[in-house]
């Protein structure tokens, strides 16, 4: 029972941060304030659910499924990664920020 | 309880897809819809994982996985085209 | 025996010509007299029997089933023929050697002759009509490379592709009639058909087949109206006029109304077809003859003439008329080689053949003279001249021909004025060139020419004479022989003498004597009459415009569907789908099947809703290509969940993998691509694509919903029991499936892998590139530290996670190609965090071999059942056990697997590092690119 | 379900054949990519449709409950094949562009 | 010794990890599951060894393993706050660009640097300069530009910089 | 074991890979290999044509599983007749590229041999994805082959043939999913049982498959409407690559017949003869259309692209009157076009070089160095194309003319066939005079331009001489193989004994 409340809360809290994420991503005004959010609140929203998944096959099956933590280190590895080259790939394409401006500070 | 949560968390899945895939198509600039479909691929490893629990059955790990890594690759890719006009030199 | 040596030899002699191409002109004429030789006196060597009366057959089977055999004949009639042949053919090898120019190169002109001939021969020894329909279309064939032998002149190749069209188109009718005849008789031996007369002659498809026989034999024998290609076919040198044209090959046609005579003949239709086209050729070929200033054309026309008069014997379908045309070939062969010859010698030692310039010839070539002046004696019907007792016998029959009760005098008149013609022409001959003065010079003052060159046209000339004098002691054996192969029966009473009294015929002579020389004194009247009154169009120029017409006609058709456009192709073939797709749904009716419905939930219903957003995102934005290739990728991830909900989860990954490369090799190509694409569909070719997809893709949906609403009957089952251990080791049933029930998909596959790398490997190094480079850079740090960082420990993570993939397939989800396509995206991604030069420094590895050991490492797999005798590609060897690692089958399917990934390594790699590696390696200008990347904005 | 599945093959079906109607070689590439996947998706479903019963053994999982294998195995070789000849295709119209200095699928010679 | 130990364990630590994940993924400890487990483990780094040159030394462990456990709370406490930034009103948010002067050398130091930032409450790191001397971090929010650089120095780089150099 | 069923497969896949491996950078171990494969292949054809001319079906289960679980080759006279064939013309076409072809690239020798594998597996195999993959490597190596000199004309070509083809093969799936949606087996034997058994509620869905399968086999097979590929891709492939097509066509033939007899045949229930009605009127107006382009053609090349075409719907139309003498006539006339056709490729080359710059184009050009050999033989080819006698092609008209009189359509086929003959004769003799009689000196103190006045070696007229050879013994031994081409058409009229073979007495 514990388990269940715990599994069901892992799951929401997961798919809360996800859709924050994507909400982020609809409703933030530029293009640098819209790469945070998916980034972040995404890999939170993924840590959550595969937790999730681990108590609920562990219990589920009797032996320990871990294997779901795999794909949040690769997440959490590859996450930041990915936002870095779509940063550096804004300012390549002098995409402009809120306030109507070109960052040209370090160029791309 | 749990399949309540994992059906609630399925349409909510959903509709981030729906959100993501609407940034990608308003745009306005190409590095906009890149972040997008990134989103929608580490949503879509979400989904999948809700699909697995639903199920009861441990099959789609590696799909889960395969989406993470090639999300990432995809993305990548993407953003040395924009940076250099080639992917890869 | 000999049958077939006299056929084959003239063959043996077109080898022989051409084996003696280098030795010069003597050796070409001995290669070709020789065997020519040799076949005559075999021929004599069967000359008793066949007088005798015997029919000698030889049949050797060749097609069974077609009715083919290769079947000989000798006969009186082939006997008469060979002779001609044969016998002509030896004076024609004579005067060529003589007549044809030193420069020419001999061989070959006597190679197209022995062709010729052997074709002739078969022709008129055939005892099997499709065989001698075969002959009979090798002579056309070769009389196109006789005709044409003078190929420098235009005059010269039009005639010969005239005689080659009209004459094929001939014999094409003729073997179709063929065909038929020995479908109605059921045999296509001349022995049945010939004793079959009454069923054919009663037969439903008799008149179809009498009229494709008859084209075959009225084009070959120059019949009005298809006799224009002869006169044009005099541009060939005159020995092959006075052999083709005057005694063989023309004959060809009136053999076949002898050879088929007693089968065919005996209706109507026989009669006015046959008959009537006979007498309205010869008395128009006759008249025309006369007009003709070249001395060959008006020979042509006289042949024409004369043809049609044997034609016309054959027409009545009386036995004694089919004898005398008998005779009449016969004579008409002698004489009118003997003045074709004459004629040549003319042309040969005068330069000219034209009658109004040619005058006065008597003095400088007085043999020649004598020579002609018997000939045209001959050909105009002279006493004691052999042309004279056939054409008194023709005269005869028209006299007493059936079936023209209404109108007897018609035939007779016709007769007679033709006569009356012929009479005139053949003194126009001899009065024009040898006694009258001629108009103008002639490019050489003639005189007689060697004697080798008129030798063979007095032996002509003497035959006609012998002939004329004593037909019964020369002829009439061979005639007899002859005509009893042409009649049923027994022959009729007809007699060869010089006098028969006073009759009608002889009147009718008479008057075709006096009246010609009557016409030839008012020649300078009628030629300025006929000059006015010429029809400015005749067959030659009809013909060639119709084959212009139709050349042009085709060109143009052609070029109007085959306009270049792949969109119209494609269009052809979706519509084409189409048609094929619904066709039996309007014929039949629509249904779904009877089987429950799947529920549906939000969820799918989000997903659908999505992948169709997604997919015509991709349609709406395809001008703007990278937007197209993220919506595609889209598409791609979507496609990857639906196969993942519809328990596919190895496509899943396999779509998932392959998209990721395939974005890539986007990527990749827009970099030399243009980025964006122009509008230039019309509007209304965009209603009309719009039209065909939306179709094209309602059909698919349809028979998926059609299929998915019918319960299933497979033979999956059985893969689904047998997977397991102890039969196929694991647990994914799809893995087993491709690894070991349909391995043999699996290894096409692998092949077309590598086929893909290889082929792009050449294409990219050895397409004759002008290179584009990239960008010009701007960023400071060209290789992202952050990304290089990640991807070095990436690179072992990912390798491991392609080994455990590729370890799991058979149990789980994965398998040789995800593992292999996720190795290759942890190598990929070295390449795009450090470029391919780094990389590569760091792997070398040929990755084309790679991919060739994949490929060879799937085959060992399969191949090792041969030791155990058990078919290629059995994986589950009974009885092995490899120690350590398992049952053999599992180790021969992860061979198998393994062969499959590192192809798929290879082929992957070779296609990416190929792509990347090409746009190193390229000069850049901007201003180049700008307008490539455009040619089609104005 | 079936609905669903089908029109969606009609969907990106249609689309895929639009775009191959177009002139151009990279969009005609985005057409047969796309009309890959219907084709792939219509071949998936002839294998009728099963949610949730993949065809991977496991014990306590009736045989027939599973859904039908083989089209899956031949979907798989499908794409394998249709990667190979979408590289294929790719490298030969950037051949082409180069050549013939166009994208034009008719390489210039055609124009409406 | 130390020849033949590069060529076939050129990374220790490394071999470990990806044994361990072998494992995890595999969720399994039979036999055969290590053996070959242990294998790719070994193999792997030697056939990568070429790519990845530097080898990267964890200097002071207990310091490492209280960095995460900081790193981990400042996740979850900042996707809170995130959470909050993106729900209530954007008009409200003061995005700027930051140029973090860093000290570290090490390129994989500088990119763990780079990722914290990134997976960290509200920042990004969005490009590093030519000579690696400024990172260029975007804030999603902050009313203080220097005092977040600063915040950013000293809870991320410093750690990172004891850790590693 | 009949394990040597599979060798014209496997062979020249393992030759290809062998070639990649040991002959890398040896030409002359690459061409050695090559021509053994093909030699091993013709050796096995021939031995497979023996074989089954008493009408004997073999098969061979791969991976020991029965059909129809698993893939199963099976022979029959029909594969092994174009087994045969197809070994005979790769011999000659290699023969002709080991004079310059070969060494241009580095795979020429791979792509070669996995055409022949190609083509081999399409013919062999009795389960019909596997058909479908093995068109892909066929395609895939014709793909190479037509693209590999990398000049504008080829690559602009191959963006055609490429294009269409890969939509063919997404229509090839849609039929083969639909056949299998209504049968649930990919077995071409077993889907025959399967179809004759289908209730009529299936009778759209089952027809609507088999006519999309033949669109797609119409498409291979160049049949109207979808010819119009091929004249211009023919014709932009170099000599060798393009003698070789002649044959992929004929694996379109085969496909058509093979389903249409087998699985659509009269026995086949609700699908009874629901290829039949269409083939008939499209081969005839191919015919037509396609003599119409060959008059029509400004190039000898593309004019050969045309007579395939033509040959295409002669030999059709013949099996599309579905009759025992109508198949075989059809059947008989195969491999004459093939090797004909090819020949003249091969020929249209060597006459191309020596003609200067105008190459091929039928205008007037230099008259080839060697014209009185080259218009020998190219008199002797295009009596051969034509269906003139003394040759097969003769032999095989005569045979289709007989094999259609019974038919209600008669009047029109021999319209139609003696017509196009008649168009054939003048578009040879047209194109014949112009590059042999017509020629003009190459103009005197130009240097040589190319090598138009280079001659062609005795090595490079050996292939054509030897293909003629091959037309001169395939009408010699006419009775022979007449007798094999009807044992042949008897078998595929009565698909028991395919089937009965592939299932033994399961059902
Ligand atoms: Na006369
Ligand atoms: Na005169």
């Amino acid at each position: 029972m514990i388990a269940e409340i715990i599994i069901s809360a892992l799951i929401l809290i997961g798919v809360t941060f996800s859709f924050i994420g994507s909400l982020g991503l609809v409703k933030l005004r530029d293009f640098y304030m819209r790469v945070h959010v998916p980034t972040k609140a995404t890999t939170l929203g993924i840590g959550s659910l595969l937790i999730a998944s681990t108590i609920f096959f562990t219990i589920h099956r009797g032996t320990p499924a871990v294997h779901e933590i795999l794909i949040v280190l690769f997440l959490f590895m590859t996450a930041p990664v990915s936002a870095h080259m779509l940063m550096k790939a804004g300012l390549h394409e002098r995409l402009k920020d809120v306030n109507g401006e070109v960052e040209e500070k370090l160029g791309s | 309880m749990i399949s309540v949560a994992i059906n609630l968390g399925l349409a909510v899945m959903c509709l981030c897809l729906i959100l993501n895939l609407i940034r990608l198509l308003k745009g306005p600039s190409t590095p906009d819809r890149i972040l997008a479909l990134d989103t929608m691929y580490i949503n879509t490893v979400a989904l999948i994982l809700l699909f697995g629990l639903r199920l009861e059955r441990a099959i789609f790990f590696e799909a889960a996985l395969l989406i993470a890594m090639m999300g990432f690759v995809g993305t990548v890719a993407l953003a040395n085209y924009l940076l250099h006009g080639d992917i890869i030199e | 025996m000999a049958v077939l040596l006299i056929v084959l030899l003239p063959f043996i002699g077109v080898l022989l010509a051409v084996a003696s191409g280098r030795l010069g002109r003597r050796a070409a004429a001995v290669a070709a007299a020789g065997p020519t030789l040799v076949a005559f006196a075999l021929l004599m060597s069967l000359a008793p029997s066949v007088l005798a009366g015997e029919v000698l057959v030889l049949s050797r089977p060749w097609v069974p089933a077609l009715g083919l055999t290769f079947g000989l004949r000798v006969d009186g009639l082939g006997f008469l023929f060979a002779l001609l042949i044969l016998g002509i053919g030896l004076l024609v090898i004579q005067y060529a050697y003589f007549y044809m120019s030193r420069g020419d190169p001999l061989w070959r002109f006597f190679s197209y002759l022995m062709l010729f001939m052997g074709a002739m021969l078969g022709v008129v020894l055939s005892e099997n009509v499709l065989l001698m329909a075969l002959f009979w279309e090798v002579t056309s064939l070769s009389s196109f490379l006789l005709i044409g032998y003078l190929s420098d002149r235009s005059a010269a190749r039009r005639g010969a592709r005239m005689a080659l069209t009209i004459t094929g188109l001939g014999g094409f009718c003729l073997f179709a009639g063929l065909v038929i005849l020995g479908q109605i008789v059921g045999s296509y031996e001349l022995t049945d058909i010939l004793a079959s007369g009454e069923l054919i002659v009663g037969h439903d498809w008799y008149l179809p087949m009498l009229i494709l026989v008859l084209i075959g034999a009225f084009t070959k024998s120059a019949q009005f109206p298809f006799h224009f290609w002869l006169p044009n076919a005099m541009t060939a040198p005159t020995p092959v006029s006075a052999y083709l044209h005057s005694a063989t090959m023309v004959k060809a046609g009136v053999f076949l109304l002898a050879r088929l005579h007693p089968a065919l003949s005996g209706g109507d239709a026989w009669f006015y077809l046959v008959g009537g086209v006979g007498m309205a050729t010869m008395f128009f070929a006759a008249y025309v003859a006369f007009f003709r200033h070249d001395l060959k054309a008006l020979l042509a026309y006289s042949t024409i003439s004369h043809l049609g008069l044997i034609t016309a014997l054959f027409g009545f379908g009386t036995a004694g008329a089919a004898v005398v045309g008998i005779f009449h070939i016969m004579n008409h062969a002698a004489f009118k080689a003997s003045l074709f010859m004459t004629a040549g010698i003319i042309d040969h030692q005068t330069g000219t053949r034209d009658i109004r310039i040619l005058g006065n010839l008597r003095r400088a070539m007085p043999y020649t003279m004598v020579l002609a002046l018997l000939g045209s004696a001959a050909m105009a019907g002279i006493p004691f001249l052999n042309g004279f007792l056939s054409k008194e016998l023709f005269l005869k029959e028209t006299l007493t021909a059936p079936m023209m009760a209404g109108t007897p005098w018609l035939l007779p008149t016709v007769a007679t004025v033709g006569a009356i013609f012929s009479m005139a022409y053949s003194v126009r001959l001899v009065h024009g060139v040898f006694f009258e003065p001629g108009q103008g010079k002639m490019p050489k003052e003639g005189h007689d020419p060697s004697a080798g060159m008129l030798l063979p046209v007095a032996i002509l000339v003497a035959i006609c004479v012998v002939v004329g004098v004593a037909p019964q002691w020369t002829a009439a054996p061979l005639l007899a022989a002859a005509a009893q192969s042409v009649v049923v029966g027994e022959l009729p009473a007809y007699s060869l003498t010089l006098w028969h009294g006073f009759t009608m015929e002889l009147l009718m002579s008479a008057i075709a004597i006096g009246g010609g020389i009557f016409v030839y004194t008012q020649r300078a009247r009628l030629y300025d009459l006929a000059h006015r009154i010429w029809p400015g169009l005749t067959g030659g120029a009809v013909f060639e415009k119709t084959v212009e017409l139709v050349v042009g006609a085709g060109a143009r058709l052609t070029a109007t569907l085959e306009n270049g456009s792949l969109q119209r192709y494609l269009v052809l073939l979706l519509v084409m789908a189409l048609a094929a797709g619904a066709l039996p749904f309007i014929q039949y009716g629509f249904s779904s099947g009877p089987q429950e419905l799947t529920p549906t939930n939000p969820v799918a219903i989000a997903v659908w809703a999505l992948l169709v957003v997604a997919a015509l995102a991709t349609v709406l934005t395809h001008r703007n290509r990278i937007t197209a290739i993220i919506c595609l990728s889209v598409v791609g991830l979507l496609i990857s969940i639906v196969f993942v909900y519809l328990s596919a989860p190895d496509l899943a990954l396999t779509q998932l993998s392959v998209e990721v490369v395939t974005i890539l090799l986007l990527l990749l190509a827009l970099f030399v691509l243009p980025k964006t694409a122009p509008r230039e569909s019309s509007r209304l070719r965009k209603g009309r694509d719009i039209a065909v997809a939306a179709l094209g893709g309602l059909g698919m949906g349809a028979i998926s919903w059609a299929v998915m609403t019918r319960p299933q009957d497979s033979i999956s089952d059985f893969f689904l029991e047998h997977a397991t251990y102890p039969v196929g080791g694991g647990t994914n049933v799809v893995n087993v499936i491709l690894v070991d029930f349909r391995g043999f998909d699996t290894f096409g596959e692998v092949a077309v892998l590598v086929l893909a790398a290889f082929g792009i490997y050449t294409m990219l190094r050895y397409a004759n590139h002008t290179f584009v480079e990239g960008v010009p850079d701007t960023a400071d740090d060209r290789y992202p530290v952050v990304l290089v960082s990640a991807s070095r420990p990436l690179l072992a993570l990912i390798l491991l996670m392609s080994i455990f993939i590729f370890l799991r397939g058979h149990y789980l989800p994965g398998g040789g190609f995800i593992g292999g396509l996720v190795a290759s995206v942890a190598l990929i991604m070295q390449y795009l965090a450090s470029g391919i030069d780094w990389a590569n420094e760091r792997m070398r590895l040929n990755f084309r071999v790679v991919a060739v050991i994949g490929f060879l490492i799937a085959m060992v797999a399969g191949s090792v059942a041969f030791v155990m005798d058990l078919p290629f590609l059995t994986m589950a060897l009974l009885g092995m056990d490899v120690p350590l690692v398992g049952e053999s089958d599992f180790v021969m399917t992860l061979l198998f697997d393994l062969g499959i990934g590192l192809a798929v390594v290879g082929s992957t790699m070779t296609i990416l590092s190929e792509l990347s590696h090409m746009q190193e390696v390229e000069p850049y200008d901007e201003a180049q690119r700008a307008k490539e990347s455009d040619p089609w904005k104005p | 379900m079936e609905a669903l599945i089908a029109s969606a093959i009609a969907v990106l079906g249609g689309c895929g054949i639009y775009l191959v109607l177009r002139e151009r070689t990279f969009t005609v590439i985005l057409g047969l990519a796309l009309l890959a996947i219907a084709t792939n998706l219509f071949l998936l479903s002839m294998g009728r449709v099963a949610p949730g019963h993949a065809p991977v053994i496991e014990e306590g999982i009736e045989l027939s409950a599973y859904v039908d294998p083989l089209p899956q195995a031949v979907v798989l070789t499908a794409i394998v094949i249709g990667f190979a000849m979408m590289a294929f295709v790719v490298v030969l119209s950037i051949s082409a562009h180069f050549v013939t200095g166009t994208d034009h699928i008719d390489g210039g010679e055609h124009t409406q | 010794m130390i020849g033949i130990r590069q060529r076939i364990l050129p990374q220790p630590g490394f071999s470990l990890v990806l044994w361990i994940i072998w494992i995890l993924a595999h969720e399994s400890l039979a036999p055969d599951t290590l053996l070959i487990g242990a294998g790719a483990a070994l193999f792997l780094p030697a056939l990568t060894h070429h790519f990845w040159p530097e080898a990267l030394r964890v200097r002071r462990w207990g310091k490492l393993i209280k960095f995460l456990l900081i790193f981990v709370y400042d996740i979850i406490v900042a996707n809170i706050q995130v959470a909050q930034l993106v729900l209530g009103p954007s008009e409200k948010l003061r995005p700027a660009f930051l140029e973090v002067p860093i000290t570290l050398t090490n390129p994989l130091v500088i990119s763990i640097l780079s990722a914290v930032i990134s997976l960290a409450p509200g920042t990004v790191a969005a490009n590093l300069s030519g000579d690696r001397r400024t990172l260029l971090v975007h804030i999603l929010h902050t009313e203080d530009t220097e005092g977040s650089i600063e915040r950013i120095k000293e809870r991320y780089e410093a750690p990172l910089k004891e850790i590693f150099q | 074991m009949n394990h040597w069923i599979a060798l014209p497969i496997l062979l020249p896949f393992v030759s290809a890979i062998l070639i990649e491996i040991v002959g890398r950078g040896r030409i002359a171990v690459r061409r050695g290999m090559g021509l053994a494969s093909c030699l091993g292949t013709i050796a096995v054809g021939a031995a497979m044509v023996l074989l089954t001319r008493h009408g004997k079906v073999y098969t061979y289960a791969l991976g020991d599983w029965e059909a129809p679980f698993g893939v199963v080759l099976v022979l029959d006279g029909l594969s092994a007749l174009l087994v045969a064939l197809t070994g005979v013309v790769s011999l000659f076409c290699l023969l002709y590229a080991m004079n310059r072809h070969d060494t241009r690239g580095k795979f020429f020798h791979f792509f070669i041999q996995m055409q022949v594998a190609g083509i081999c597996g399409a013919v062999l195999t009795g389960d019909l994805f596997s058909l479908f993959v093995f068109f892909e490597i066929m395609l895939l190596s014709s793909y190479n082959l037509l693209v590999y000199t990398g000049d504008k004309q080829s690559l602009r070509a191959g963006i055609h043939y490429v294009i269409l083809n890969l939509t063919g093969s997404v229509l090839f799936l849609v039929a083969i999913g639909t056949l299998y949606g209504v049968t649930g087996t990919l077995n071409m034997a077993d889907m025959a049982l399967r179809v004759s058994e289908l209730g009529a509620e299936d009778i759209a869905l089952v027809r609507a498959g088999a006519l999309l399968l033949t669109v797609v086999f119409l498409l291979k097979s160049a049949i109207l409407p979808l010819y119009l590929w091929l004249p211009n891709v023919y014709s932009s492939a170099m000599a060798p690559v393009a003698a070789l097509f002649a044959i992929l066509t004929k694996v379109g033939v085969y496909a058509i017949l093979r389903v249409s007899t087998l699985i659509f045949g009269p026995e086949a229930g609700v699908a009874a003869d629901a290829i039949e009605p269409y083939l008939l009127p499209l081969a005839t107006l191919t015919l037509l259309l396609g003599m119409t382009g060959a008059l029509g053609s400004t190039h000898l090349r593309k004019m050969m692209g045309y007579l395939i075409v033509a040959s295409l719907g002669t030999m059709l139309m013949a099996m599309g009157l579905f009759t025992e003498t109508g198949i075989a006539s059809g059947l008989y006339y195969l491999p004459h076009s093939t090797v004909a056709i090819a020949m003249l490729f091969l020929l249209a080359d060597l006459i191309g070089r020596q003609r200067g710059p105008e190459d091929d184009h039928l205008v007037v050009a230099h008259m080839p160095k060697q014209s009185g050999v080259l218009g020998l033989i190219f008199f002797v080819g295009a009596i051969a194309v034509a269906g003139l006698p003394p040759f097969s092609g003769f032999l095989g008209k005569m045979w289709i003319l007989q094999a259609s009189l019974p038919a209600p359509q008669v009047v029109i086929i021999w319209a139609v066939i003696l017509s196009t003959s008649v168009m054939a004769l003048v578009a040879f003799s047209r194109a014949g005079s112009l590059i042999f009689w017509k020629g003009e000196e190459p103009p005197k103190g130009e240097p040589p331009r190319g090598d138009s006045q280079m001659g062609a070696t005795a090595f490079e007229f050996l292939p054509v001489v030897g293909l003629l050879i091959c037309i001169v013994l395939y009408t010699a031994f006419a009775g022979p193989v007449a007798e094999f081409c009807t044992v042949t058409a008897q078998n595929l009229l009565t698909p028991s004994v395919y089937i009965e073979a592939v299932l033994g007495a399961q059902r």
